[in-house]
């Protein structure tokens, strides 16, 4: 019964993950950029759509596009500040500046929104699954669909799309692109828009799992940084699998060990297996 | 088509500034329809600054001003992808290929009857016929590639666009002699096919065999200009080029 | 021409105005501490600008690094009784053995999977502070006793001052020593072009292995005297607030600029203390300082500040520019 | 102060073998370049030049045997042979690219001109010289190598194609190589470069250099080297003389396409 | 004149994160308590001035708000919410030669006297804590034990206590399961899977984290049909837990050591002219924490008064083993540690609201 249960948290737990992640994969993987911003706009995400549904009283359905126009919204914005340091491959700054962004995100969510912990609770999330004593919620299946629904589409674009084409040669050489008749900016501002989108959908549907804080968001960019990495660089597939592991993993680990040391046990599954084909990890890089 | 007449491409008071230098300075510069212009020069004598002033591209970014006339319309404010939209097409001498894409899919994008505008469109087959190097080689990434057989690469991309007008900056750079006529041959039939082409290359002995018109670099500036006949007995060319090494 | 033959003088010059200069600030003790805490984290961010700036990797394992120097001091000086000197020699011996470990680990490991990889280590570093009853698990190491050597006793910032002064002015030469030496170079060289430098006969990875070694030390000093400054250390030294300021410092004025790290940690220092406007205000001054400074100041603020002083001198001379220019 | 290298050397390679996956790129090569020799390497475009070379200088993992003079170096790692007097220049042009062209070539000869971090701490005053010495050093070995003196302090992105193949060329000599491997130094130069180059490579046979040039350009091959091998497909089609390759009809057939 | 100008109070907690609710519900608490000094003529003759800083809940930024403090020449320093800040901050404020009460962080470290020899208070430790829950195990007859608890020393702590009080009545149980998770911890579905398959009696949840971990504890455990009753570790749910928690919130057990309007505390003028106060000053109702903020405040008062001066010695002395009568926790006594001893009292929540058990 028990075990049940943890394979249902593990699996919802994963698809929770990749999910999150989602927005990442296409950025690293396809246009080696990183947001460290990425936490933070998932808090942003998942209070725009409280404040929509709870201030507003707008339905689900309505929050959750609100929530991803605003993470489009942020997206761009983020990336039409740095365009020149993505378009010189100023990767150490691009860290950074998401990283600032985090921060005025955070400050702003904080000085809106206050910093009292908020209950997002969707339709979805109310109505509980009752299977013997095996619990879960209509929102955690919609959460496994979406995410199902989301990879499929993305692989099938990124793999063969011209769409996907461009963006990887965007990626490898920005200059070339140009020659290849690419308008760049317009593929940066794109990706950092789709990063915003796909986080803000992640926190309409992760959220409400959990009681939602401005302070949050620093446990999902680290979960994210694992799931892309591990998942290999650029796959997307990879990046599924990768989200679907840890989500069992951290479930057994949970039941078994223990939640304590479910993270710091993450990482070091995560330092094992770079150390082991660091190849496999770096050579999808691209780059030269 | 409006006639051999009016220049297909046409540059005017085109200059080039890295910071502070001149590296350009050319007053009048000409392609006709189907005509395969030759640009040679010394090493550092302007050729590539010269095609990437055209399409407004540069890894060293210059500082370009002038006008660049295509078909009539003035392209001068577009920014370089607008101006591959519009039919330029520049395969640097850095080669235009994607190291971390295979060979198919370096060739996978490909120019739509559309925008070929009636020009051939090399078919895959077309290319691996041409190169049989790639068609073994379809599966390995560009930059796993041998030097010459990125050139190919290069090159095949460009007549998978079937731009309107074709820049190529020394594409005969690290290939075998063989291969040097081939590919040179290979732009000859280009032009002959309606395409209008200008070719940078230091081979000059080759070139001459094959363009049209000629035009030699010299600091930025076009010192000589003409048939290919005139120019193989122009004295400058001859004594810096062709008289250079004998074997 | 001027500027090469003043710049032996330029280190010691400024070093002297440093130690003033708290004094020079009115001498309050407010002014002490800041003084202090900035030559500390200073230094400890020198260790990081060393892999930034010269190896062109962002390690985010440098908290580690702080945290064993601070964790090693205190509890050698605390349970052990040890003195600052022997304490600084097992901090260095602590936290090579760490930086080889870890430089093994990530040898071959580049970029953000280089980043991901030192982030781990610093996590799971946290994890085993907080828990470790060894390390004071998450109540940490109390009752650190007051720097005390050769007859010299340092309680209050102000009596710290010219130790942490001290400590920082080795490092500045440390690290203005290690850019000119052929490690230096070399570190330079294997991450602008790995297969060129292997031909000019530079190892990468033994490059690699042999900057961790030298920067691991650097950060480390700053945990120990940090642990004497404030007496008390808990897992909190492996909290990101240590390590955004490290990375804020290290970029924020300009990479690979000898005094850049400094005044990075001075700005954010200084904001903190005295022109704070409470958390969430303080996060979004911090973060749009980052944004503006990198994504509008190619060359950071060092940049802005280097560009107004030949504008400047562009001014006075402009005849001769002109006629170059013809 | 001239910088040129007394110390030449003789390098021996014997029947070298990679493979790609599937693709055998290299197969049974073997050659023996001894110093104030000139060796070329000539071949269609594949046929395994550059891979020779990063067979020679273990850049890749192959099969076969290398020899410094009689030394055995087959399992030298790569960043050791060039202490050794192996040092070899790339196909497409290699420099640090954010770095001044004489930073390039000071951060290369740092193996004989840097000082060690010990030094510059502790001996700073000394060290100060040594850099001194580098830069005089790295200035003396550009300009030798024709990077002319205006260009030294412009980044390697800066300066014409032609002279960013000597630049890296440059490099890969830098203080002076008992064997030095070009791979298409000629590619992309014309007139007077071309002449330049081909003095250059003289003199560094003068000084007693063993040169292996990868070329595609007959001319330059023909006039500069003592013998060529040919390679297709990986493999050796034939080695000797100059006039003997420019006869050898299934050269002629595999390579230069028609008699010239 | 020194004699007319104003004393200052610096108060140091956090007012933002994830506990900043509660740091400045604490800071409103102390406040008010302030404006009652005030109002009857202030301290030794003068006016109470507060100056406060909030510590980011992080060690390094408390250290240097204190610093700030010391600068501003405050006579005592009331802080205190998580026990790393305060430990970090104990050192820096003695060395300065400054009073410092603590009014929350419930580590025993602080009473050890290796930070600060003077150390007081106010917040019961967790050996008082255990005996109360255990005593609820025992006349409950509950033997089917499980625990949560935040994998910290506090948690740890808190749950080592509970156990040897137990241990100390004979009572016989069984811990069915023993959940630990991190302290910021929101997703227990996990754990609370394990606990539900161990189908305990009675589940004793122990977190701190007032803003996240402990509503989410109780509203996932209640989703979820955790069997048997969920008991809260004293002093882990204050109303604005509730707040948060909702209805599901309902029919858990909890215990603490103070309740604004429930006796002793309702009929004491003390406390009631307090409660008023805050009601009045910042239209909310004390609970625990600011009790013990506004306490801290009003005893160093009365201590000052007693020994007639500002000096840190003998008001520290005067607090620690000493006792006061009238404050609004009633009369009070200290250990000569400068532990506040405290009474506990169980409650249940019903409708959203703490009941308070009058069985005791
Ligand atoms: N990025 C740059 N910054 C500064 N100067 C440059 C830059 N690129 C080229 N130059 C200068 O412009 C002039 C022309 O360079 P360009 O590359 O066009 O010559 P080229 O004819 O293409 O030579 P090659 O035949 O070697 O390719 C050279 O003198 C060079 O020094
Ligand atoms: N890293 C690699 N992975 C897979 N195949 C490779 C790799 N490098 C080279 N090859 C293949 O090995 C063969 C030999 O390559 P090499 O670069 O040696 O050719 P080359 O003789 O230098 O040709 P060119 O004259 O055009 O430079 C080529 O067909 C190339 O596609
Ligand atoms: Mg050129
Ligand atoms: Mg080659």
């Amino acid at each position: 019964m028990n075990l049940a249960q943890q394979i249902i948290n593990g699996i919802v737990l994963g698809h929770a993950f990749a999910l999150i992640a989602i927005g990442w994969t296409v950025l690293l993987g396809v246009a080696r950029l990183v947001n460290f911003g990425h936490g933070q706009m998932y808090m942003l995400g998942a209070f725009i759509t409280w404040f929509a549904m709870s201030a507003w009283g707008l339905p689900y359905l309505v929050a959750i596009p609100l929530a991803m126009s605003v993470g489009v919204g942020v997206g761009y914005l983020m990336q039409r500040t740095m365009l020149n340091l993505t378009i010189r491959q100023d990767l150490v700054s691009v860290m950074i500046v998401t990283l600032g962004f985090g921060y005025v995100i955070e400050g702003a969510a904080a000085l809106t929104f206050g910093s009292t912990g908020q209950i997002l609770d969707t339709p979805l999330s109310l109505m509980d699954i009752y299977i013997g004593d095996i619990w879960f919620t209509w929102q955690d299946i919609a959460i496994v669909v979406v995410t199902i629904l989301v990879f499929i589409a993305l692989k099938y674009v990124i793999e063969n799309s011209p769409v996907g084409r461009r963006v990887r040669m965007v990626a490898e050489d920005p200059k070339l692109a140009q020659l290849a008749g690419i308008n760049i900016k317009r593929v940066y501002l794109g990706v950092f828009a789709f990063e915003g989108a796909t986080v803000a959908l992640a926190a309409a549907m992760v959220a409400p799992r959990t009681p939602i804080l401005t302070s949050m968001g620093f446990e999902e960019v680290i979960i994210t940084f694992v799931v892309v990495v591990l998942g290999g660089i650029g796959s997307v597939t990879g990046s599924y699998l990768a989200g679907l592991g840890l989500g069992l993993f951290t479930a057994f680990f949970g039941a078994y060990v223990s939640s304590a040391y479910a993270t710091a046990a993450m990482f070091v599954v995560l330092i094992a297996v770079l150390v082991l084909r660091p190849g496999g990890m770096t050579q999808k890089m691209g780059g030269h | 088509m409006t006639g051999a007449q009016s220049p297909v491409l046409e540059v005017r008071n085109l200059t080039a500034d890295y910071n502070g230098n001149r590296a350009l300075t050319i007053d009048h510069l000409a392609l006709h329809e189907q005509e395969l212009l030759g640009v040679v020069g010394a090493n550092g004598a302007g050729k590539s600054t010269l095609v990437g002033a055209i399409l407004n591209w540069s890894r060293g970014a210059p500082r370009v001003s002038g006008e660049v006339i295509l078909d009539g319309e003035d392209l001068s404010r577009m920014d370089t992808p607008s101006r591959v939209k519009k039919g330029l097409l520049l395969i640097p001498e850095s080669q235009l290929i994607f190291h971390s894409m295979s060979v198919a899919e370096n060739l996978a994008h490909h120019a739509s009857a559309a925008d070929a505008a009636g020009r051939h469109v090399y078919s895959l087959d077309d290319i691996y016929d041409l190169f049989p190097n790639l068609a073994n080689r379809r599966g390995h990434l560009g930059g796993q590639l041998s030097g010459g057989e990125r050139q190919m690469l290069g090159i095949a991309r460009a007549l998978r666009l079937a731009p309107r007008v074709l820049l190529l900056d020394e594409p005969s750079i690290g290939l075998a002699p063989k291969l040097v006529l081939t590919v040179l041959r290979t732009i000859r039939q280009l032009a002959d096919n309606g395409l209008t082409v200008l070719l940078i290359e230091q081979n000059v002995k080759a070139a001459v065999e094959v363009v049209d018109r000629m035009a030699l670099l010299e600091r930025g500036r076009v010192l000589a200009e003409g048939a290919a006949a005139e120019m193989r007995d122009d004295p400058r060319i001859a004594e810096a080029y062709l008289g250079g090494h004998a074997t | 021409m001027t500027a090469s033959r003043l710049r032996p003088f330029v280190l010691p010059v400024t070093a002297i105005a440093l130690l003033a200069l708290p004094w020079l600030l009115g001498g309050a003790n407010v002014v002490f501490s800041a003084c202090v805490i900035i030559a500390i984290f200073a230094v400890m961010s020198y260790g990081l600008d060393v892999i930034v700036s010269d190896l062109g990797e962002v390690s985010l394992a440098h908290p580690v690094f702080f945290a064993s120097g601070a964790y090693t001091t205190s509890i050698a000086s605390s349970r052990y009784g040890l003195d600052p000197a022997s304490t600084l020699v097992l901090t260095v011996v602590v936290v090579l053995a760490l930086a080889a470990a870890i430089a093994f680990v990530t040898l071959k490991l580049r970029e953000f999977v280089f980043s991901l990889v030192t982030y781990a280590v610093s996590v799971v570093a946290m994890t085993v502070a907080a828990n470790w009853a060894f390390l004071g698990g998450s109540d940490g190491v109390t009752g650190i006793p007051a720097f005390e050597f050769a007859g010299f006793r340092a309680l209050t910032d102000r009596q710290l001052w010219p130790l942490a002064w001290g400590l920082l002015v080795v490092v500045l030469y440390l690290v203005s020593a290690f850019r000119k030496s052929r490690l230096g170079h070399a570190a330079m060289t294997v991450h602008l072009n790995p297969a060129l430098a292997r031909m000019s006969g530079i190892s990468p990875e033994i490059v690699r292995m042999k900057v961790f070694l030298v920067s691991a030390p650097i950060t480390a000093s700053a945990g120990w005297l940090y642990a004497y400054q404030r007496a008390y250390i808990s897992a909190d030294v492996l909290t990101p607030y240590f390590l955004i300021l490290m990375l804020t410092a290290v970029v924020l004025v300009g990479r690979r600029i000898l005094l850049a790290p400094l005044i990075g940690v001075a700005i954010v220092v200084t904001q903190e203390r005295f022109l704070s406007y409470g958390a969430y205000v303080d996060r979004i001054i911090l973060g749009t300082l980052l944004i503006l400074a990198l994504s509008f100041l190619p060359r950071g603020l060092y940049g802005l500040v280097v560009d107004a002083l030949s504008m400047l001198r562009r001014k006075k001379s402009r005849p001769l520019d002109e006629r170059q220019e013809v | 102060m001239s910088i040129q290298s007394q110390n030449g050397r003789s390098l021996t390679v014997e029947g070298l073998r990679v493979c790609y996956g599937a693709l055998v790129a290299l197969d049974g090569v073997s050659f023996t370049v001894r110093p104030g020799e000139i060796l070329g390497i000539i071949g269609p475009n594949g046929a395994g030049k550059s891979t020779c070379y990063n067979a020679t200088t273990h850049m890749v993992g192959r099969e076969g045997r290398v020899f410094i003079d009689d030394e055995d170096v087959t399992e030298v790692p790569a960043h050791k042979l060039a202490g050794m007097g192996l040092r070899r220049a790339f196909q497409q042009n290699t420099f640090f690219s954010d770095i001044s062209v004489l930073g390039n070539m000071i951060a290369v000869i740092q193996h004989d001109y840097g000082s060690s971090l010990g030094q510059t701490i502790f001996r700073p005053l000394h060290s100060a010289r040594r850099a001194a010495e580098a830069r005089d050093a790295a200035r003396a070995a550009l300009i030798r190598m024709g990077v002319p003196e205006n260009y030294h302090d412009s980044y390697p992105t800066q300066i014409p194609y032609g002279t960013q193949r000597s630049l890296s060329i440059a490099l890969a000599n830098a203080t002076g190589a008992g064997i030095l491997l070009l791979d298409e130094p000629a590619a992309g130069l014309g007139g007077e470069d071309m002449q330049k180059l081909v003095a250059l490579m003289k003199s560094l046979r003068d000084d007693g250099v063993a040169l292996v040039v990868i070329e595609h350009h007959m001319d330059l091959i023909m006039s500069v080297t003592d013998q060529i091998v040919v390679l297709d497909q990986g493999r050796m089609i034939a080695s000797g003389t100059p006039s003997e390759i420019r006869n050898s009809p299934e050269v002629l057939e595999a390579y230069l396409g028609r008699s010239e | 004149t020194a004699q007319d100008d104003p004393v200052k109070v610096g108060v140091i907690f956090p007012f933002s994160g994830g506990a900043g609710p509660q740091g400045q519900h604490v800071s409103w608490a102390i406040d008010s308590m302030a404006a009652l000094i005030n109002e009857d003529g202030g301290v030794l003759g003068r006016q109470i001035e507060l100056v406060m800083r909030d510590d980011e809940s992080t060690p390094a930024v408390g250290v240097s708000r204190a610093n700030e403090l010391i600068a501003e020449g405050v006579e005592v320093i009331i802080e205190g919410w998580n026990s790393p800040v305060t430990l970090a901050m104990q050192p820096v404020i003695s060395r300065a030669g400054i009073l410092d009460l603590t009014a929350i962080s419930k580590a025993d470290p602080i009473l050890s006297g290796e930070g600060n020899p003077l150390a007081v208070r106010f917040n019961s430790s967790n050996a008082q804590d255990g005996e109360v829950v255990a005593k609820y195990i025992v006349d409950n007859g509950y033997s089917r034990v499980a625990f949560m608890t935040e994998n910290d020393a506090y948690g740890n702590g808190a749950q080592a206590s509970i156990l040897s009080a137990l241990d100390a009545t004979g009572h016989d149980y069984e811990i069915v399961a023993e959940e630990k998770f991190p302290f910021d911890q929101a997703d227990f579905r996990v754990a609370l899977s394990n606990v539900k398959a161990a189908e305990p009696d009675v589940t004793i949840a122990i977190n701190a984290n007032e803003g996240l971990g402990m509503p989410a504890l109780i509203r996932q455990a209640s989703r979820s049909r955790l069997p048997g009753q969920l008991v809260a570790a004293v002093g882990t749910v204050a109303p604005s837990v509730i707040d948060v928690a909702g209805p599901a919130a309902n029919g858990v057990v909890g215990a603490d050591i103070y309740f604004p309007n429930v006796e002793p505390f309702a009929s004491n003028a003390e406390n009631q002219a307090f409660v008023a106060k805050t009601e009045e000053l910042h239209d909310y109702t004390p609970d625990k924490f600011m009790a013990l903020g506004a306490a801290a405040l009003q005893v160093w008062a009365k201590a000052v008064e007693d020994v007639g001066s500002f000096e840190k010695e003998p008001v520290a002395e005067r607090i620690r083993g000493g006792s006061f009568e009238g404050t609004i926790l009633g009369d009070i006594t200290f250990g000569d540690n400068g532990q506040l001893n405290s009474n506990h009292y169980l409650f249940d929540i019903v409708d959203g609201e703490i009941v308070v058990r009058t069985d005791g």
